[in-house]
């Protein structure tokens, strides 16, 4: 499952969705907003997203996490709208019957995610700039 | 052609809306793009964009339909 | 940090505790209590520890990642005792700037652990047998 | 000398005591273990087992001194 959300992501309901009786194993990966990006300090950030391509591909980026690795369940959400510093951004978890298969995965999909869905950063900076950001964290030239 | 055209991040601010209806003779999304560049001042080449049409990732040669949805996206950065 | 615990992991509290403004990433592992291990129905199982050395090796192997890996913080808690299947047996949290350090730091914590800290696990199963582990959980012969 | 003896798992089980007073001449672990082998059955081969004096690992040539606590450790199983 992959979405996004427009409010504050409740982690512990995430996770009590990934139980699984024969699963051993739970990673779980969570983006936070930073203070600060290439030294510069950062009061906020807003993500736009194309939400029905962005929702689509993000499913798509779980799915093949399933065939990829053994795994008993995975679920990403992602946020879209304004965020504070230190609010979560993303949120991926997986639970496994091991715990190889559920790093990998777990890696897999953030990385795919940040990759691949249609979803844009806007960094709002103390000094009163803001900006789009390239997928290496650098501001659009 | 009728098309409807999604802009986001730095292409929406140049273009100034997130969405607009146009007219154009362009056949698939490189000559779309190249036609609203123009007009609108992107300043992306098209090797650092994707382009969706209708919801779906797809070439800069896809063949366009009156009425399709085109979406010229610049490098992601969510996460 | 690394501690043991002979009641249930509050893992939100010990999240919180991983916070730094100039933190990006965040990963955790799991460990969950399985209903099966090589065929066998497992009812539950008990955890033994030699607790001053485990929590001496615990936190050297953290302080270790601490000084492997660019991470902002690290946490490992290990629960003892009597634990039913599902419930949480060890809890792994890293913060980090970036998700490279962090997803190793992680990765790094949970395999020593499991390599070097002196905790054993006696599994109860549903034929009414029980046995101690060997650390690829096989039985003990 | 006077040693304190611990006991883990199923070396717990075999001795059926957590842990005991010995009297032994062993000076290292490696002789104190052959001897409580011995004596409780115990299974596991001195490579298999890690040794501790006084909550810290150490090597089985270690010198015991009179009131170690000494324990050997078996296959670990945590996590």
């Amino acid at each position: 499952m992959f979405r996004l959300s427009e409010i504050a992501i409740d982690t512990a309901a995430l996770r009590a969705q990934l139980a699984r009786a024969d699963a051993g194993a739970c990673v779980t990966f969570e983006g936070w907003v930073r203070d600060r990006n290439g030294g510069k300090a950062v009061r906020g950030l807003a993500y736009q997203s194309y939400a029905e391509l962005a929702e689509r591909e993000g499913r798509r980026i779980v799915e093949e996490a399933r065939e990829r690795f053994a795994i008993a369940a995975a679920l990403c959400v992602h946020r879209v709208g304004e965020l504070a510093v230190g609010e979560l951004a993303v949120w991926v978890g997986v639970s496994a019957g091991h715990r190889d298969a559920a790093f990998a995965a777990c890696r897999y999909i953030i990385d795919e995610v940040k990759r691949r869905v249609p979803i844009w950063k806007n960094e709002r900076y103390a000094d009163g700039a803001s900006g789009w950001l390239h997928p290496d964290d650098t501001p659009v030239a | 052609m009728n098309y409807r055209l999604l802009y986001f991040a730095s292409l929406r601010d140049a273009a100034g809306v997130a969405e607009e209806r146009v007219q154009s003779a362009a056949r698939d999304p490189r000559a779309l793009y190249a036609e609203q560049a123009a007009r609108h001042g992107f300043a992306f080449a098209p090797a650092r964009l994707r382009v969706a049409v209708n919801g779906a990732f797809t070439g800069w040669d896809h063949a366009l339909a009156d009425g399709d949805e085109v979406a010229f996206l610049p490098p992601v950065s969510g996460g």
